[in-house]
């Protein structure tokens, strides 16, 4: 399968080749990036149309001669180098692909005079390559090696200079390097249990508690991965401080899909949930929903912003995948390739914005709409199509997950019974999206323009470029959502599966219809008292500050609402983020024992034949 | 069995002095006296009763010889503590000169 | 560092003649009598000190000595291991082997290599000891000034 | 045998104590001395001659190294904060604490080296094994009548070159420690 | 290889006691002569270690034939974990003499330095070397003098405590092996490791055994640095020069107490039930403790002594669990991944742990201070050192795809087929804690703007420095491919079957 070659280790390769070059002449490793990613796009367009199967791979043995030590190593490597092309992975692989063409050409232009991050390219290329391998093999030990490196590039891909973004880099690769470790817990026991690590063979029921254990740390790995809560609050951050391309191609589109690639594999392919483990799921689902939205209402600089708005996200697709059904599965699936098309165009607007402003605060910008046009327009697509605003893309997938929970809620099962419950969050959640889609789009584009951004300039070709695509893509999966997309791509992945067509009126059009309402409303609530755009006087003084920023006074409205700004309060003081609270328990325990060492060798003499007894007492006597 | 036990309270007793003085120097001797009773240690093993010193002379037949063994390790032995206890002395002038004091609850700059 | 009394001189300088003189014996008698090199080099070694003990002596003339003995030492040391690796190079491949003849047990000149090892061990026993002393009897005269 | 041993080994376990209560560092390291003493007498008991002299020349230059360094540094001092804290001392509940650890761990020790002793070869009676090929035949082999020098030397060489190569460590870490100035 | 297996003992002897002769005479000599001896035996020991002979090798010294079949020579034991040993020490060794030529430039007395060198990897390549208890003794204690000279090399305060109390702790250790070699010689009559062996092995006198084991334990614990054993380890690695920590933290402690501990308790002792447990909870304990004192550390040198120990903790629960595994008669397979997990993790620490030795030296050498508080900034001033510190900083987290990565992997997932799930837990828990402290010691050094940063004299370090940190980075990512079987098996597996099949060793010795 040279296919597999090319995807995988291509990029790889080149990205190791590139690492040689210097700095300086950055624009053509650029666009040696991009070709290469092209490359591999292409391949992976032919890869799609290969019938699913398993593949072993013969790894570069044939380059050296036989019996040598590199011949010897590729030997040994091959026994684990099996790879597994079916209609999920290689689906995931050409999104992985395309999402990495459309980054690449937007990074070109973005780093072109900007030299905050060295060797962007040479990770960016490793990404991409161990990506698509992490997603392609079929071996579980290959899978957490892939899986970890991408923790490292990922680390690396933040600039983290200052002090704030190497805190932001040094939470991030904690927070991403323990799920590793847990999940290498989780293989471990699959392996105890199975004596096997081969993907494509298991299919393992969730009913001793060991099986489970295994399930849970593996799920929190791909959760990790993903942003679901409580393994969430890297994304935030990363987004903040990282650069625009780093965020639109990892948190905000390849994490995700292999965040949730992951999850899918787990849930639909080597577990066999039980129904408490659903319930599980689906409460994580809303929870992340809900709380990652009202997180990114209050939040001031977008970047964050839309980090939150990206782990909100998750929550729909782990809902889905949660519910376990072929309707939810598939809603999980679809709603992950449409949010990483989404949001890595936000990302990118954003980018394009923070490039030509030089601002991340919301309150800094407005009106910018006449001055970047193209922008603004593709970021308005991509908001809407966040918002779930049909025809576009996520309308259809809400669309697929809401009908998949009234399906669930016809089982038999605990969280069956509750499904008006999780459809009414789900609702609630896509209506507090919109909220954030607007203040997001008001903060920016409209409003008034203020002086400072009198300059401002619409970007060159290459930056709007795949914002543009990406907003096309946008409307023209939620066009041909229910002739093409899904039977065609979504279908395969989970099998058939009845659904209603989306232009038929239902109650799930209604409820679509009702959130974007409902999401309106809460926003003019919020602003009732000051929606004016324009300046206002008061006392002959303009009252600029006051008045014309309704983001910050919506945002306000929100925050200082009794209930909200009590559990807001909590988690501005990080009670909620799991990596603060371990940290401190940590540092106490370390503080307590270093304390112990006191420095006076006669208590060191102590410790030792203490020790020394204790051994005694125990094994002799 | 007496001698076993007799030399064994003698390394308790440096046992005893490196675990409760807190002057350098009765460090030193605390360690010193469980040197010795180690060498002693290695030493009766090695006894034979009724065996001479392991040197050949003619005019002794059928010798018994006490174990040459034990002494060769204890010969290397005292050798080694002489050298160790050199690098020690040496540590303690310098720490005296640094510190100005033998005591060692004031020696305590690492900790932690 | 100041001598001692013109009493102790003299002694010492009757004594520690003597003194040596036993450690000579002691070494080249280690492989018939009790003793060896360990033993020989140390009382060696104590007989130059007490020599400096009661002499004293300014400085430089200690810190010439000190470098004396510190060559001595590793010279000593470097000969036994030549000794002890000659037989490698001459062909038997054996480390640590006793290649020249053993001769009549109890006379002197037998036992190999043996005596000759004592000796070297012993001047280096006496060496490293002498080097020591005089590094304490150095640092203290350095902190005093 | 035993008992004479036995007597001269109390006698050590006493002057140790005294050693490690003594207030004046100098006879506390007068009383090491004696111990030290104590043993070369063992060793002579136990018919080892090449250990004593060993052993009664090694003390003595410890002794000389000990004293030197304790002479004009230290042994005012703690003089002048031992008599201070003589009475303090007898109360102080820290010291008492560390004391009763201690004798407790002496005890459990002396109770498992008890135990773990018991069948093994009682004292005079030991076996040879290794040491037979040195005791007979092994004069023939290395020519040496002093069979502690024929191990020392020829059997275990290896070992005895170690041994001068600690002593020139030792030198050379003393030559190193008492430096000045260690920065430049 | 025949006789040639003693230069590892005689040519760094030979450096030693030249130097202080023809040092004084030849200005560079020093230098020349260590960093030339170490450069030859890590390219003999290198040699042997992939010429694909995996027999077990004895060299009489002396040229002494057993007597009755009871052997009375030292014996050179040559077997894969002795080259294994024999190659880790004198590749750290050379690097470390490589580097000291720049950094050893501010310290007076260079000659001293690099003779104490040469005697402490000439001391540990006779311990790890030897087969003989007694020599055991008398070469770790080369090793040891040797290394409490050099911690207190600097001859400052800390310097001096650090080494007194390693000197104390250590001569505590050593009285202890003397009185359990005592012990052995009791029982047994004989010193030869393979004799003992096969002695021990018709005994059933269970309190003498466990008491000399725990003795053992207690004293080669002492100087491999396992909590409880540990308190000297933080003040003597960190006061040390930086080459030397990274010897001492990267080759010592495993050589002088690691090594010895599994050559004794496989190869001499017959493996049980208590000890094994008492590896696993020892190693656990020093795995898990070492980590929550490490990550609150400020000093960047005592931050790495401290995760020295916690990973040591690994090193010993693999070996641990394997030794569990054969003493219960469990699924060999299973006992043979987590020694070659241990033995792994030893040869990865041994690389990753000096080059972060190396770069907290490059650190203090630029900026005059270990102090990770009043750091920052330094990654656009020395690059090198930031890049190869980043590596090893990743290869110890066991962050893919370095090579600490694999060994913990290895590790976790015996613990896990054996059935050790809390340890396999915990060894997950401290892998997450080292990372944290890494990261933290990656963010204080190198981000996060100081005023160090402002001093525009902070540049790279001199070449030799450079060189060694960055061929050791460069190991750290290569030894990853020890994980595969290709090379595991020239590389690892001779070992772990020698530590796999415990009663082989005494036999094979006293056949040859």
């Amino acid at each position: 399968m040279s296919n597999l070659y090319i995807i995988i280790f291509l990029p790889v390769v080149a990205g190791i080749i590139l690492f040689a070059f210097p700095e300086k002449i950055k624009l053509l490793k650029g666009i040696i990036a991009t070709i290469i990613s092209a490359i591999a796009f292409l391949f992976s367009i032919k890869l799609f149309s290969v019938s699913p199967q398993l593949v072993n791979l013969d790894l570069f043995s044939s380059i050296f001669t036989e019996g040598t030590l590199p011949w010897e190593i590729l030997q040994g490597a091959n026994k684990f180098s099996s790879f597994n092309i079916d209609n999920l992975s290689k689906f995931i692989t050409l999104t992985i692909c395309f999402f990495g063409l459309v980054i690449v050409i937007y990074s070109v232009a973005y780093f072109y005079k900007n030299h905050t991050l060295k060797n962007y390219f040479p990770y960016f290329l490793i990404t991409l390559g161990l990506s698509a391998g992490a997603v392609l093999t079929d071996n579980l030990l290959f899978f957490i090696t892939f899986w970890g490196i991408l923790g490292f590039t990922l680390y690396k891909l933040i600039k983290g200079y200052d002090e704030e973004s190497s805190s932001t880099a040094k939470k991030t690769l904690i927070m991403i390097g323990s799920s590793d470790g847990i999940m290498i817990l989780g293989i471990g026991i699959i392996w105890k249990v199975y004596g096997t690590f081969t993907i494509s063979e298991l299919n393992i029921p969730t009913t001793y508690p060991i099986l489970t254990i295994a399930f849970l740390s593996l799920l929190i790995g791909s959760f990790t991965k993903a942003g679901a809560f409580p393994f969430h609050t890297w994304i935030p951050d990363y987004t903040r401080h990282a650069p625009v391309p780093s965020s639109a191609f990892l948190p905000a589109s390849l994490d995700k899909l292999l965040g949730i690639y992951f999850l899918a594999r787990i849930c639909a392919h080597m577990f066999i949930l039980n129904q408490w483990l659903t319930f599980l799921l689906i409460i994580i689902g809303v929870m992340t929903l809900i709380f990652a939205v009202m997180m990114a209402l209050i939040q001031q600089n977008y970047k964050k912003l839309l980090g939150y708005n990206a782990v909100s996200q998750v929550g729909y697709m782990v809902l889905g995948l949660g519910l376990g059904t072929p309707l939810g599965i598939a809603g999980g699936l679809f709603h992950m390739i449409n949010h990483a098309i989404y949001k890595s165009g936000l990302f990118l607007t954003a980018g394009s914005v923070e490039k030509r402003t030089g601002k991340v605060n919301l309150d800094d910008l407005g009106g910018l709409s006449k001055a970047m046009p193209v922008t603004f327009i593709s970021a308005l697509i991509c908001g809407l199509a966040m918002s779930g605003v049909p025809p576009l893309n996520a309308f259809a997938s809400k669309w697929i997950i809401y009908q998949g929970i009234i399906d669930f809620g016809k089982e038999p099962g605990v969280a069956n019974q509750l499904w008006i419950i999780w459809l009414g969050l789900a609702v609630i959640g896509s209506a507090l999206t919109v909220a954030t889609f607007i203040k997001f789009i008001s903060g920016i584009f409209l409003g008034r323009k203020k002086d400072h951004l009198n300059k401002v300039k619409e970007v060159n070709f290459l930056m709007w470029l795949p914002g543009i695509i990406l907003a096309i893509v946008c409307i023209g999966i939620g066009v041909l959502a229910s002739a093409i997309v899904v039977p065609e791509f979504i279908m395969p992945l989970t099998g058939k599966f009845e659904y209603i067509g989306i232009w038929n009126p239902s109650i799930v059009f209604v409820l679509i219809l009702a959130s974007i309402l409902l999401g309106i409303l809460i926003y003019l609530i919020g602003n009732i008292k000051n929606f004016r755009t324009e300046d206002s006087f008061i006392g002959g003084e303009k009252s600029q500050e006051e008045t014309s920023f309704p983001v910050v006074e919506f945002y306000k409205t929100i925050r200082n609402f009794r209930l909200f700004s009590f559990i807001y309060d909590m988690a501005e003081k990080k009670w909620f983020d799991i990596y603060e609270i371990s940290k401190k328990i940590t540092l106490y325990f370390s503080h307590w024992l270093s304390k112990a060492h006191t420095g006076i060798l006669t208590s060191y003499v102590f410790w030792i034949f203490a020790g020394l007894i204790i051994m005694m007492i125990i094994l002799i006597t | 069995m007496t001698l076993f036990i007799l030399c064994f309270v003698l390394f308790l007793v440096g046992l005893y002095g490196v675990l409760t003085r807190k002057n350098i120097i009765k460090i030193f001797i605390g360690l010193s006296f469980m040197e010795f009773s180690t060498f002693l240690f290695l030493v009766l093993i090695g006894y034979i009763e009724g065996g001479i010193a392991p040197i050949i002379s003619k005019n002794i037949t059928n010798p018994v010889y006490v174990d040459p063994l034990p002494q060769a390790m204890v010969l290397t032995a005292i050798v080694i503590s002489l050298a160790a206890n050199a690098m020690l002395l040496a540590i303690a002038v310098k720490i005296y000169k640094k510190y100005g004091t033998f005591d060692i609850r004031k020696i305590s700059n690492l900790k932690g | 560092m100041k001598g001692m009394s013109s009493i102790v001189k003299k002694i010492t300088q009757l004594l520690s003649g003597m003194i040596f003189l036993y450690g000579i014996y002691i070494i080249t008698h280690g492989h018939l009598t009790p003793g060896g090199g360990f033993a020989g080099g140390a009382i060696i070694a104590a007989s130059l000190i007490i020599l400096v003990l009661a002499f004293g002596g300014d400085e430089l003339t200690v810190v010439k000595r000190k470098e004396g003995s510190s060559v001595t030492e590793s010279l000593a040391i470097l000969a036994f291991l030549l000794f002890a690796s000659f037989a490698l190079i001459i062909g038997t491949n054996i480390f640590f082997h006793n290649y020249l003849p053993e001769g009549i047990i109890g006379n002197l000149v037998s036992a190999g290599v043996i005596p000759l090892y004592n000796i070297l061990v012993g001047i280096e026993v006496a060496a490293a000891l002498f080097t020591i002393i005089l590094a304490f009897i150095i640092y203290k005269e350095e902190i005093s000034k | 045998m035993e008992i004479i041993l036995s007597i001269v080994l109390i006698f050590m376990i006493i002057g140790a104590l005294f050693a490690l209560h003594a207030r004046d560092l100098l006879s506390a390291l007068i009383s090491c001395g004696i111990v030290g003493y104590g043993l070369v007498i063992c060793f002579l008991l136990l018919k080892a001659p090449d250990l004593a002299i060993v052993q009664i020349v090694v003390e003595t230059i410890t002794l000389i190294i000990m004293i030197a360094v304790v002479l004009d540094s230290t042994r005012h001092e703690l003089e002048k904060t031992a008599i201070e804290k003589k009475w303090k001392s007898l109360i102080n509940s820290k010291a008492l604490i560390n004391v009763l650890i201690t004798v407790i761990i002496g005890i459990v020790l002396l109770y498992s080296f008890r135990l773990a002793i018991t069948h093994l070869n009682p004292f005079g009676e030991h076996i040879l094994r290794m040491s037979e090929a040195y005791l007979y035949g092994g004069a023939d082999k290395t020519g040496s009548a002093n069979l502690v020098t024929g191990v020392l030397f020829d059997f275990r060489g290896y070992d005895t070159f170690g041994e001068a190569t600690i002593l020139f460590t030792a030198a050379i870490g003393v030559l190193t420690i008492l430096r000045i100035k260690g920065r430049k | 290889m025949s006789w040639l297996i003693t230069l590892f003992v005689i040519l760094p002897m030979t450096a030693a006691f030249l130097i202080p002769v023809i040092g004084k005479l030849i200005k560079g000599f020093q230098k020349t002569i260590t960093s030339v001896v170490f450069l030859f035996l890590t390219v003999l020991s290198l040699f042997f270690l992939f010429d694909g002979n995996t027999e077990v090798y004895s060299y009489k010294i002396g040229g002494w034939e057993p007597v009755n079949g009871v052997p009375i020579a030292i014996y050179f034991v040559i077997d894969g974990f002795t080259i294994l040993m024999l190659s880790i020490i004198n590749l750290i060794g050379f690097f470390s003499a490589f580097y000291a030529i720049s950094y050893i430039r501010r310290f007076t007395a260079e000659n001293n330095f690099y003779t104490l060198l040469c005697l402490m990897v000439g001391g540990m390549n006779g311990v790890v070397m030897t087969g003989d208890l007694f020599n055991l003794f008398v070469f770790l204690e080369i090793a040891v003098i040797a290394s409490y000279a050099l911690v207190a090399f600097g001859v400052e305060k800390n310097e001096l405590e650090a080494s007194f109390k390693y000197q104390v702790l250590g001569g505590i250790a050593s009285l202890l092996i003397l009185f359990g070699i005592g012990l052995i010689y009791w029982k047994t009559k004989t010193l030869n490791i393979a004799d003992v062996s096969d002695i021990l092995k018709y005994s059933n006198d269970r309190s003498f055994l466990l008491f000399t084991q725990i003795i053992l334990i207690a004293g080669f614990g002492l100087k491999g640095a396992m909590i409880p054993f540990h308190a000297w380890l933080p003040d003597a690695h960190s006061s040390a020069p930086s080459p030397i920590s990274a010897m001492l933290s990267g080759v010592l402690i495993k050589a002088i107490g690691i090594y010895c501990i599994i050559r004794l308790f496989f190869n001499m002792f017959i493996i049980n039930h208590e000890i094994s447990l008492v590896f696993i909870i020892l190693g656990s304990l020093s795995m898990v403790l070492g980590v929550f004192l490490a990550v609150g550390q400020w000093d960047i040198k005592r931050l790495l002594a401290y995760h020295s120990i916690s990973q040591m903790g690994y090193v010993i629960i693999g070996v641990g669990i394997g030794m569990m595994i054969l003493a219960n008669n469990g699924n060999k397979s299973v006992a043979a991944l987590a020694i070659t997990g241990g033995l792994f993790h030893l040869i990865n620490h041994a690389v990753f742990k000096s080059l972060l030795f190396l770069n907290a030296g490059a650190i203090e050498y630029k900026t005059g201070t270990r102090n990770l508080k009043e750091l920052g900034g330094l990654f656009a001033y020395m690059p090198v050192t930031y890049s190869t510190s980043l590596g090893a900083s990743m290869a110890i987290s066991g962050i893919p795809p370095f090579n600490g990565f694999f060994s913990k992997l290895l590790i976790i997932l015996a613990a896990i087929k054996g059935r050790f799930y809390l340890v396999a837990f915990l060894a997950v828990v401290v892998s997450i804690i080292t990372l944290a402290s890494f990261m933290k010691f990656q963010k204080f050094s190198f981000f996060n703007k100081s005023s160090i940063t402002e001093k525009p004299k902070i540049k790279e370090v001199p070449f030799p420095m450079c060189f060694s940190m960055i061929v050791l980075a460069i190991l750290c990512l290569g030894l990853s491919l020890l994980i595969f079987p290709g090379v595991r098996e020239t590389v690892l597996t001779p070992v772990v079957d020698i530590l796999m099949n415990t009663t082989d060793y005494s036999s094979t010795i006293k056949d040859i």
